[in-house]
C-alpha cells in the first residue's frame, strides 16, 4: 500500500508535468476556420458567400408527397431534458401536419456506435425517414448514407453529421451567433476585464468544441480584456459538473468572477455551485440549459440569463423540413422553407436552415416554458 | 464437501449434456427468430442477418477468447476500455506519430496483446483473482486512453481502410469473414486440440492439471493475451466500420461480451462450455435487440429483457450443471 | 487488514505500530499528504471551504461504498449500485415532486433499496449464482427500466424541504458530510461488536468454518446485500438532493468508484477482511485527487489511470501481504 | 432436543452412538455402527482410510443426518440436523483440515459465534481476551497470545485454537479426527498433554488415527471399523498392535501384500542433497529400475514434499538430480513428464483426477501429446488408448465416457495410475496409493506394481501404511522432518524398526506414552 500511495503521487507529479498542454484546446477539435461575428449588433457582418447546396440525395425515394410518413428521431441520447424537449416539438408538428408518425428512440447513453445501431435498425424497419442529432459527425456518416441510398430521407437537427451525408440539417443557432450571446452576456454580467471559467461536456463534443473555439476567437476580437482562466470537463454528468464548478470557484477565488455552462448538465451544475457556495451576484453564471432546470436560479435572481434556442422549435422545425423534403417542397438550391408556426426559415450555408438568432431566458419570461 | 458420493444415477454424461443445452438455446433462438420474423417481415431477410453479422463482429471476436478465459474460471472485464486504448494508440500512432496505417494497425495490435499480457502475467505470477485485476485495468487502460488522447477523436483515414469494416466480400460483409475464420479457428482449437483440453482440465480442476503435466500458466498467459490481442483487432474493425476513433469506444463491451458467453451456456465457474454456445448467445442477443427493435420496442427495454434473460439463463444452466454433477 | 507488516513473528503485539501500519492510517496519511502537496502548489486548496466542499461533493461515494465494502469482505461483489442509485434517486425524487410527504420520499429510496438489494441477495445465497452475474444483469434491467419508465425526464421543482443535502448542522457541518461520518462510524461499530457484524468477516474469510460455527452464509450474504441496498439508499438521496435536478439516468461508472474506494480502502476482494473506516478513507483520497488534478492543471481524463494504478498497487500488496503471512 | 423418557440419564454413558446407518448414493458408507464413550474417556475410532470414520464423526457433529441410528448425549436422544444442534448438546470437532478464520485473532476464532456480550449485545472484546488468555492459562499455553493472527500460526497451534474453541463451547465430548496428521513430534507430545488434562476434566475424547502408537498411548478404549461397518470395541489395555491390524485388515499381513522379487537394474532416480525448504533438507536417494523404494513417515515429515521437489511442482532451491545418469533441472511437471517421471498425488479428487471429465479425457490428460498430431486429438487414438487403460487396470465402468469423479475410488485411482502408464514413464513415483479405496481395488494396485516393477519400471512409493510399505518395498526409507533419517532393506524392515524411526527413536515414542 505504501508502494500505491508513493506510485499514486509520482504518476500526480508526472501528469503535473503535462499540465500545461490542457490550456490551448479552443481549436473546435475539427480544424474548422472560426468566424467571429462583428462585436456590435450594428456593424454590418460581411456576407458570407452564397453557398452551394451540398447535401446528399436519397436514391429511388418513394414519392410520398402528402400521404402519411413514419418517421424515427434518433438523438445523441435519450433520457435528458433537452432531447426530450426536441421530442416534443417533432410529437407537436406531428399532430399539427396530420400526416406524419414520429418516434423517438436511441441509446442511453451519448456512445456514437450504439447511435449507428439504431440507425441501422430502423433502415431495415423501412421509415421514411430518419431524424438525428449526431454524437459524432463522421463515424455516423456511413449509416446516414446508407439510409440515402436506400431511399430514405435524412435530416439532421442539434449536431450535424458531415454534409453529404445528409440532406438538409436544422441549425439552432449559428455557432458564432451562440458564442457573441455568451460571451456579450458574460461581459456584461461579471464585466469587461474579469476573469472566467468554463465547464464542458468534453473538449471534443461537436458543438461545444465549436463554441468554445468562436467564443475564444470572438473574446478576442470583441472583449480582449476578459480574462479566460480555465476550461474543464465534466461529460453529461451532474455531479461531476458540480464538483467540477464547485472546484473553480475554490481554485481561483477572488479571480474568477464568471462561470460558463456549456451544456444543459453543466449550466444548472455550475448555478448550485455558486448558490452553495454563497456567491449569487459575485460569479455570474451564463449557459445554455433549458429552463425547467434553471427556474430556481433565475427566480432566485442568481441567474440572470440563460442562453438557448427552443429545442421544442428545433424538433418542430426539423419535422416540418423533413415533410417539406418528401413533399418536394424543399429542394436543393431553395432559401427558404416554410415551418408551420415558426414561419419562413432560412436557407444558410448551401444546405442548412437557421432556425434563428438564439433565445434568452429572464426571469420575466422563464415561467412560459415548460420542458 | 470433498468427497462427492461416488457414481450414481449415471446417466448424464457432458457431451450429451452438452449438446442438449445447446440445443435447447438454439431452440429457443429459432422460436424467437420464427416470432420476431412473424411480426416484422423486414427481419428474416438475409440482408438484416447479414447486416446484424456485421454490427456484432467486434463483440463476437473479443468473445471468442473470453470463452476460453472463462472455461477455465477466470474473466476478462478489461476487454472494453482494451478497445477504447487500442482504438486511440491506432489513431494517435498515425496521425502523430505519422506511422503508416499498416504499422499503426499492428500497433494498436501488440499493444491489445500486450495489455492482455500484462492482465495474465499479473494473474499467473502474482495470482491477483482475475475478476479484480481485470478491474484495476479496466480503469487503468480507459485511463491511459482517455489521458493519451485526452478524448481527441482522430478522423480521415485513407479510403481502403474502410474496407474491412464497409465493404462487402463475396456478399458478406467483409469483417464477417474475419469472425466467421475466427469462430472456426476457435472452436477446432477448443474442441480438437490439447491446447483446448488443457482449458478445460484448468477449469474443472487446476491442480490436477498442473500435476498431469499440463502447462497451466502458460496456457493462461496465452489466452489472456490473445483476449487482448482480439480486443485490438475488435478495435481497428470498429474504428474501420465507423470510421472515426475515439477514446469511448468499447466502453460496456465487456458486459455485452460476458454476457453472450454465459447465455451460450459457458459457466462462469469455469470447467464448461464451447464456442458454439457462444456463437449462439451473441446471435440471440444481437437478434433480439434487433428484432425487438424491429417489432417496436424501444431500446431501453430491449436491455431489461437481455439482463432477465442473462440471470434466467444462468439460474436453468446452473441448477442443470447441479444435477448433472448430482450435488 | 489491520496488521499489514508486523503480524510479526513470535513478537509481542506492539498495537501502536500496528495502528500506524494499517491501511486505515496509510489513507489517512495520503490524504493529508495529497493536501499538503497541492496546498504547497496553490494555498487554495488547503482553505476549509474547498475540503469540505471535496467532501459535500462526494460524500455519497463514501457512503454507498460502506455497503460495498460489507458486500466484498462477505466474499460477493456489485456491480449493479451505480444503477440502483440512479433508480432509488428518482423514485425519491418522484415521490417528492407529486406531493408525497418529504419523510416518505426519503424512506421509499432506503426500502427500495433494501428491497431490490435483498432481492439480488437470495438470489446469490440461495440459488448460487455468482454475484457478478446477478448484478450484471440487475445493472441492464435497473438501466433500461429507468428510462423505460421514467422516459428520461428530468426531476425539477423538487421542494425546498426535500434538499438533504443544504442542511447543515450547527451551521457548519453540511448534512452529507455528517452523515458520511455518522454512516462510517456505526457501520464500523456495527462490524466490530455485532455477531451479525463478525459473521460477515467468517463467511468472507472461510464460508465452511463459518457454517460449523453454527452462522447461515446464506442469511449473511442476504442480511449484507441489504444492509447494502440500504446504504445505497442514503448515497441516493445525498445524490439526489446535491442539485435540484435529478437527472433521471443512470450515473455512469458510478459503481467502479465505488468498487475502487472499497478495495483501496483495504477491503480484500478475496473476503475476510478490510475496514469501511479504510473504505471512507480511500473515498475522500479519490475525491481529493479528482479536485488536486484541477488544481495542479491536469486534465480529469487522467483520474481514471490514477484509479486504476491505485487498485493494481493496492491489491498487489494485499496479495504478497498474505502471501508473507502464510509463509510465516 | 427430544427426551427419551426410559432412559436414566446418570447411569447413561456421556456418548451413545446406535446403530448408525448411512448411505450415499452408489456406496453404503456405514451399516450400523455402534459405539459409547463414558466421561473422561478417550475412545479411538481406528480404521483404514475409507472404513467410514469421517462419515461417523460427520453424522455426530451434525454435519449430515443418518439414514438410520441414534445419537445420545448424557442418555438424551439428541436431533443433530445441523452442526449448531451438535455444538448446543456439548460435541465440538476438530477436523483434518483446520477450520479456522486465517485473518482474525486467536481470540475471535475461539468466540466466533458466540462471544462474550455486554450492554446492547455488543460483543465484549475485552472480556473476549480475558476469556482466551484464561483458557491459555487453563490448559497451560504460555508461547500464543490472543492478539495473533491466526494465518500467523503455526499449524500446532492452530490446533490448539481449535482445541480452546471447542472448550469455550463447554464442548464434553471431543471430536479429533487424525489430529496428529500434520504435527511435529514436539506438537504430538504437547496434545497429549492437553488430551490428558481434558480427560481429567471429564471431559470424553473421541480419537480418530490410524496410528497404532498412539492410540496405545492415549487411548482407554478402541472402537475397530471396517468397510462402513463395526468390527469391535476393545480396552486397548487388553489388546496388542497385531491384533488391532488383523482387526482393521480382516485377513493377517502376511497374505495382503504379495511379494514378488524382481532383478534390479541401472539407477533410474538419484538425488543429492535436494533441498526446498521447509520440509525438503538435503535428501539423498537413489531409485533403480525394477526396485520399489518405499517412503515411510509420519504424515508432514515431508514425504509429499519431497515427492513434488521431485517432479517440479515445487522446484528445487538447490541439489542434484539425475534421471537415467542424466542430470536434469526439473522446474515444472510438464518437464518432469516429459523426463519419463510420474506422480501419482496423495489427494486424488483435487490433485489426481479432474472429477468432471469423462474417463476417456481422464485417461490421456497426461498422455495428450501421445494421442495428438500437430497439437490436434486424434479422437481414434485417445479412445484405443483409453480403452486400452480400462482393459488393462479392469476399471468398473459403464462406458469411455462416463464422468470420472462418480466411479468408486478404487476405479478412480486407476485411472490416475493409468493415466500416467500411458505415458511409458520410467520412475514412479506413488503417493499414498491405495488411500481410502477398497480391499479388492487395493489388492489389484498391488498386484500391477509388482508387475510394473517387473517390466523395469523404477517405484518410489509413499504410505502411511506400515504393512504397505513393508509388504511391497524392496527398500524403505524413512523421512523426519524433511530428512532421511534411515534406511532399511527388506530384511530389516519391520514394524518395530521403521515405526522407531519414523517417531524419532525408541525412547521417544515411549516418552509421548
Amino acid at each position: 500500500m505504501k508502494l500505491g500511495l508513493a506510485a499514486a503521487f509520482l504518476g500526480a507529479t508526472l501528469l503535473a508535468g503535462t499540465a500545461s498542454a490542457a490550456d490551448k484546446r479552443w481549436d473546435g477539435a475539427d480544424d474548422l476556420p472560426v468566424n467571429p461575428l462583428a462585436c456590435s449588433a450594428g456593424e454590418a457582418n460581411a456576407a458570407p458567400a452564397a453557398k452551394l447546396y451540398d447535401g446528399g440525395k436519397p436514391t429511388n425515394a418513394p414519392d410520398k408527397a402528402g400521404k402519411p410518413i413514419t418517421l424515427v428521431d434518433v438523438p445523441k441520447l435519450i433520457g435528458i431534458g433537452y432531447f426530450n424537449a426536441t421530442s416534443k416539438g417533432m410529437q407537436d408538428a406531428a399532430k399539427a401536419l396530420g400526416n406524419v408518425t414520429v418516434k423517438t428512440d436511441g441509446p442511453t447513453e451519448a456512445k456514437i456506435d450504439e447511435q449507428i445501431k439504431f440507425i441501422d435498425n430502423y433502415i431495415t424497419s423501412g421509415v421514411d425517414g430518419i431524424l438525428f442529432a449526431a454524437n459524432d459527425p463522421v463515424a455516423i456518416a456511413p449509416v446516414l448514407k446508407k439510409a440515402l441510398s436506400k431511399g430514405i430521407h435524412v435530416v439532421g437537427y442539434d449536431a450535424n453529421s458531415t454534409p453529404d451525408a445528409r440532406e438538409w440539417f436544422v441549425n439552432q443557432a449559428e455557432f458564432n451567433g451562440i458564442a457573441k450571446a455568451m460571451i456579450d452576456s458574460m461581459a456584461k454580467e461579471a464585466g469587461e476585464d474579469k476573469g472566467f471559467a468554463i465547464v464542458t461536456s468534453t473538449f471534443t463534443t461537436p458543438n461545444q468544441a465549436r463554441w468554445i473555439a468562436e467564443m475564444w476567437a470572438y473574446a478576442q476580437k470583441c472583449h480582449p480584456k476578459l480574462k479566460w482562466l480555465e476550461t474543464v470537463e465534466a461529460q453529461e454528468d451532474n455531479n461531476l459538473s458540480f464538483n467540477q464548478a464547485t472546484t473553480l470557484i475554490n481554485k481561483h477565488g477572488d479571480k474568477l468572477a464568471g462561470l460558463f455552462g456549456m451544456t444543459s448538465v453543466a449550466t444548472p451544475a455550475s448555478a448550485e455551485a455558486v448558490t452553495k457556495a454563497k456567491l449569487c451576484g459575485k460569479i455570474a453564471v451564463v449557459g445554455l440549459a433549458t429552463p425547467n432546470a434553471m427556474k430556481p436560479y433565475v427566480n432566485a435572481d442568481c441567474v440572470k440569463s440563460v442562453v438557448l434556442w427552443n429545442p421544442v422549435d428545433l424538433g418542430y422545425a426539423a419535422t416540418y423540413v423533413m415533410r417539406a423534403v418528401v413533399d418536394g417542397s424543399l429542394k436543393p438550391g431553395a432559401t427558404s422553407v416554410e415551418a408551420g408556426k415558426l414561419g419562413k426559415l432560412n436557407v444558410v450555408n448551401g444546405s442548412e436552415i437557421l432556425l434563428g438568432s438564439p433565445f434568452v431566458f429572464t426571469k420575466q419570461n422563464i415561467k412560459d416554458f415548460d420542458f | 464437501m470433498s468427497e462427492i458420493p461416488l457414481a450414481q444415477a449415471a446417466k448424464r454424461v457432458i457431451p450429451w449434456w452438452l449438446l442438449r443445452h445447446e440445443t435447447m438455446l438454439a431452440l429457443i433462438l429459432l422460436i424467437a427468430l420464427i416470432g420476431l420474423g412473424g411480426m416484422n417481415s423486414r427481419f428474416l431477410t438475409l440482408d438484416n442477418l447479414l447486416n446484424q453479422g456485421r454490427l456484432t463482429t467486434e463483440v463476437g471476436l473479443i468473445a471468442l477468447p473470453m470463452t476460453f478465459i472463462i472455461i477455465t474460471g477466470g474473466i476478462d472485464l478489461s476487454v472494453g476500455s482494451i478497445v477504447g486504448l487500442c482504438a486511440i494508440l491506432l489513431g494517435y500512432s498515425w496521425k502523430t506519430f505519422g506511422f503508416p496505417l499498416p504499422l499503426a494497425i499492428g500497433f494498436s495490435l501488440l499493444v491489445g496483446a500486450a495489455a492482455g499480457f500484462l492482465n495474465g502475467i499479473v494473474i499467473t505470477k502474482v495470482k491477483v483473482p482475475p475478476l479484480i485485476m481485470t478491474i484495476a485495468t479496466l480503469a487503468l487502460y480507459r485511463g491511459l486512453a482517455e489521458g493519451i488522447s485526452q478524448a481527441r477523436s482522430v478522423r480521415g483515414y485513407p479510403e481502403w481502410f474502410y474496407f474491412v469494416g464497409q465493404e462487402n466480400l463475396l456478399g458478406v460483409p467483409a469483417q464477417l469473414w474475419l469472425l466467421l475464420i475466427a469462430i472456426v479457428v476457435s472452436a477446432v482449437v477448443l474442441d480438437r486440440t490439447t491446447f483446448g483440453r488443457t482449458l478445460y482440465a484448468i477449469g474443472n480442476n487446476e491442480t490436477a492439471a498442473r500435476f498431469s503435466g499440463l502447462p497451466v500458466d502458460r496456457v493462461k498467459l496465452i489466452i489472456y493475451t490473445l483476449s487482448g490481442l482480439m480486443a485490438g483487432l475488435s478495435a481497428c474493425v470498429l474504428v474501420s466500420r465507423v470510421t472515426t476513433t475515439r477514446s469511448d469506444m468499447g466502453i460496456g463491451y465487456e458486459l455485452d461480451v460476458i454476457a453472450a458467453v454465459v447465455l451460450g451456456g459457458t459457466s462462469i465457474f469455469g470447467g464448461v462450455g464451447t464456442i458454439w454456445g457462444t456463437v449462439v448467445g451473441i446471435a440471440m442477443i444481437q437478434l433480439l435487440k434487433n428484432g425487438l427493435a424491429l417489432t417496436g420496442v424501444k431500446g431501453d427495454a430491449t436491455i431489461v429483457v437481455i439482463g432477465t434473460v442473462l440471470i434466467l439463463s444462468t439460474l436453468v444452466a446452473s441448477s442443470l450443471q447441479r444435477r448433472r454433477e448430482g450435488v | 487488514m489491520t496488521a499489514m507488516t508486523l503480524a510479526g513473528v513470535g513478537t509481542d503485539p506492539r498495537r501502536r505500530l500496528k495502528v500506524l501500519a494499517s491501511q486505515e492510517a496509510l489513507l489517512a496519511i495520503a490524504v493529508i499528504g495529497l493536501a499538503i502537496a497541492v496546498g504547497l502548489n496553490n494555498p487554495r486548496f488547503l482553505a476549509a471551504r474547498n475540503l469540505s466542499d471535496v467532501l459535500l461533493g462526494n460524500a455519497y461515494i463514501a457512503v454507498a461504498a460502506v455497503g460495498m465494502s460489507m458486500v466484498i469482505v462477505s466474499g460477493n461483489i456489485d456491480i449493479s449500485v451505480g444503477a440502483l442509485i440512479g433508480v432509488l434517486a428518482t423514485i425519491s425524487g418522484t415521490l417528492a415532486v407529486n406531493g408525497a410527504p418529504i419523510v416518505v420520499a426519503w424512506l421509499a429510496a432506503l426500502v427500495a433499496g433494501v428491497v431490490v438489494m435483498a432481492f439480488q441477495g437470495v438470489i446469490i445465497a440461495y440459488l448460487r449464482i455468482p454475484a457478478i452475474v446477478v448484478t450484471l444483469g440487475m445493472l441492464s434491467i435497473l438501466k433500461g427500466g429507468l428510462i423505460s419508465v421514467t422516459g428520461g425526464k428530468w426531476i425539477t421543482d423538487l421542494p425546498d424541504s426535500f434538499h438533504l443535502a443544504d442542511i447543515e448542522l450547527f451551521g457548519l457541518l453540511p448534512f452529507p458530510v455528517f452523515l458520511m461520518i455518522l454512516v462510517t462510524i456505526l457501520a464500523a461499530l456495527w462490524m466490530r461488536y455485532s455477531a451479525s457484524g463478525r459473521a460477515i468477516y467468517a463467511v468472507g474469510g472461510n464460508a465452511e468454518a463459518a457454517r460449523l460455527c453454527g452462522i447461515s452464509q446464506p442469511r449473511t450474504i442476504v442480511m449484507v446485500f441489504a444492509l447494502h441496498g440500504l446504504f445505497a439508499g442514503a448515497a441516493a438521496l445525498l445524490y439526489a438532493t446535491q442539485l435540484r435536478v435529478i437527472q433521471s439516468t443512470v450515473p455512469p461508472n458510478l459503481e467502479l468508484t465505488i468498487i475502487t474506494a472499497s478495495v483501496v480502502g483495504g477491503v480484500s476482494i478475496l473476503g475476510g477482511v478490510g475496514t469501511v473506516v479504510g473504505s471512507t478513507f480511500a473515498a475522500v483520497l479519490i475525491a481529493e485527487i479528482a479536485s488536486a488534478l484541477v488544481f495542479i492543471d491536469v486534465s480529469p481524463y487522467w483520474i481514471r489511470a490514477v484509479q486504476g494504478v491505485l487498485i493494481l498497487v493496492t491489491v498487489i500488496a494485499d496479495i504478497l501481504r498474505r502471501r508473507r503471512m502464510a509463509g510465516a | 432436543m427430544t427426551t427419551d423418557p426410559h432412559r436414566d440419564a446418570s447411569a447413561a454413558p456421556l456418548l451413545s452412538v446406535r446403530a448408525i446407518e448411512k448411505s450415499f448414493p452408489g456406496v453404503r458408507a456405514l451399516s450400523g455402527v455402534s459405539f459409547e464413550a463414558a466421561r473422561g474417556e478417550v475412545h479411538a475410532l481406528l480404521g483404514e482410510n475409507g472404513a467410514g470414520k469421517s462419515t461417523l464423526i460427520k453424522i455426530i457433529s451434525g454435519v449430515f443426518p443418518p439414514d438410520r441410528g441414534e445419537v445420545l448425549v448424557d442418555g438424551k436422544l439428541v436431533d443433530l440436523a445441523r452442526p449448531d444442534d451438535a455444538r448446543r448438546a456439548g460435541i465440538a470437532t476438530i477436523y483434518q483440515e483446520l477450520l479456522l478464520f486465517p485473518e482474525l485473532t486467536v481470540a475471535e476464532n475461539i468466540f466466533m459465534g458466540h462471544a462474550p456480550r455486554a450492554g446492547l449485545r455488543r460483543i465484549d472484546w475485552r472480556a473476549m481476551r480475558e476469556k482466551t488468555n484464561a483458557l491459555l492459562a487453563s490448559l497451560e499455553i504460555h508461547d500464543l497470545q490472543a492478539d495473533r493472527i491466526v494465518g500467523s500460526l503455526s499449524v500446532g497451534n492452530r490446533q490448539r485454537v481449535e482445541i480452546l474453541r471447542a472448550l469455550s463451547q463447554d464442548a464434553r465430548i471431543l471430536i479429533m479426527d487424525e489430529p496428529t496428521a500434520a504435527l511435529t513430534e514436539y506438537d504430538v507430545t504437547r496434545l497429549f498433554d492437553i488430551v490428558r488434562k481434558l480427560k481429567a476434566r471429564g471431559v470424553a475424547v473421541i480419537y480418530i488415527s490410524h496410528r497404532l502408537d498412539e492410540i496405545f498411548a492415549i487411548a482407554d478404549r478402541v472402537t475397530v471399523l471396517r468397510d462402513g461397518a463395526h468390527v469391535a470395541t476393545r480396552r486397548v489395555a487388553e489388546t496388542d498392535a497385531a491384533g488391532l491390524v488383523q482387526l482393521m485388515v480382516g485377513r493377517k499381513i502376511e497374505s495382503l501384500f504379495p511379494k514378488v522379487t524382481v532383478p534390479i537394474g541401472e539407477p533410474v532416480l538419484e538425488v543429492t542433497e535436494l533441498e526446498r525448504q521447509p520440509l525438503t533438507r538435503s535428501v539423498s536417494l537413489t531409485v533403480r529400475a525394477g526396485e520399489i523404494v518405499g517412503l515411510a513417515g509420519l504424515v508432514g515429515s515431508g514425504r509429499s514434499e519431497l515427492a513434488q521437489t521431485i517432479f517440479g511442482v515445487t522446484p528445487a532451491e538447490s541439489g542434484e538430480t539425475r534421471i537415467g545418469g542424466q542430470r536434469v533441472d526439473i522446474r515444472s511437471p510438464a518437464q518432469a513428464r516429459s523426463l519419463g517421471v510420474a506422480y501419482v498425488p496423495e489427494d486424488r479428487g483435487t490433485q489426481g483426477l479432474v472429477r468432471p471429465m469423462t474417463v476417456r479425457e481422464n485417461f490421456s490428460l497426461a498422455a495428450l501429446g501421445k494421442v495428438a498430431i500437430g497439437g490436434f486429438i486424434d479422437r481414434g487414438a485417445e479412445r484405443r488408448l483409453a480403452g486400452d487403460g480400462v482393459r488393462r487396470f479392469a476399471v468398473k465402468t459403464s462406458s469411455l465416457e462416463q464422468i470420472a469423479g462418480k466411479l468408486s475410488g478404487g476405479n478412480q485411482q486407476k485411472i490416475v495410475l493409468g493415466k500416467w502408464l500411458a505415458n511409458g514413464p520410467k520412475l514412479l513415483i506413488l503417493d499414498e496409493p491405495t488411500r481410502g479405496i477398497d480391499v479388492g481395488a487395493k489388492a489389484e494396485i498391488h498386484r500391477l506394481m509388482g508387475e510394473l516393477a517387473a517390466q523395469g519400471l523404477a517405484i518410489l512409493m509413499i504410505s502411511s501404511e506400515l504393512p504397505e510399505v513393508l509388504g511391497m518395498s524392496d527398500r524403505v526409507l524413512v523421512m523426519r522432518e524433511g530428512r532421511i533419517v534411515a534406511e532399511f532393506s527388506r530384511e530389516e524392515a519391520t514394524q518395530e524398526s521403521v515405526g522407531a524411526a519414523m517417531m524419532g527413536s525408541h525412547e521417544n515414542a515411549e516418552k509421548a506414552a
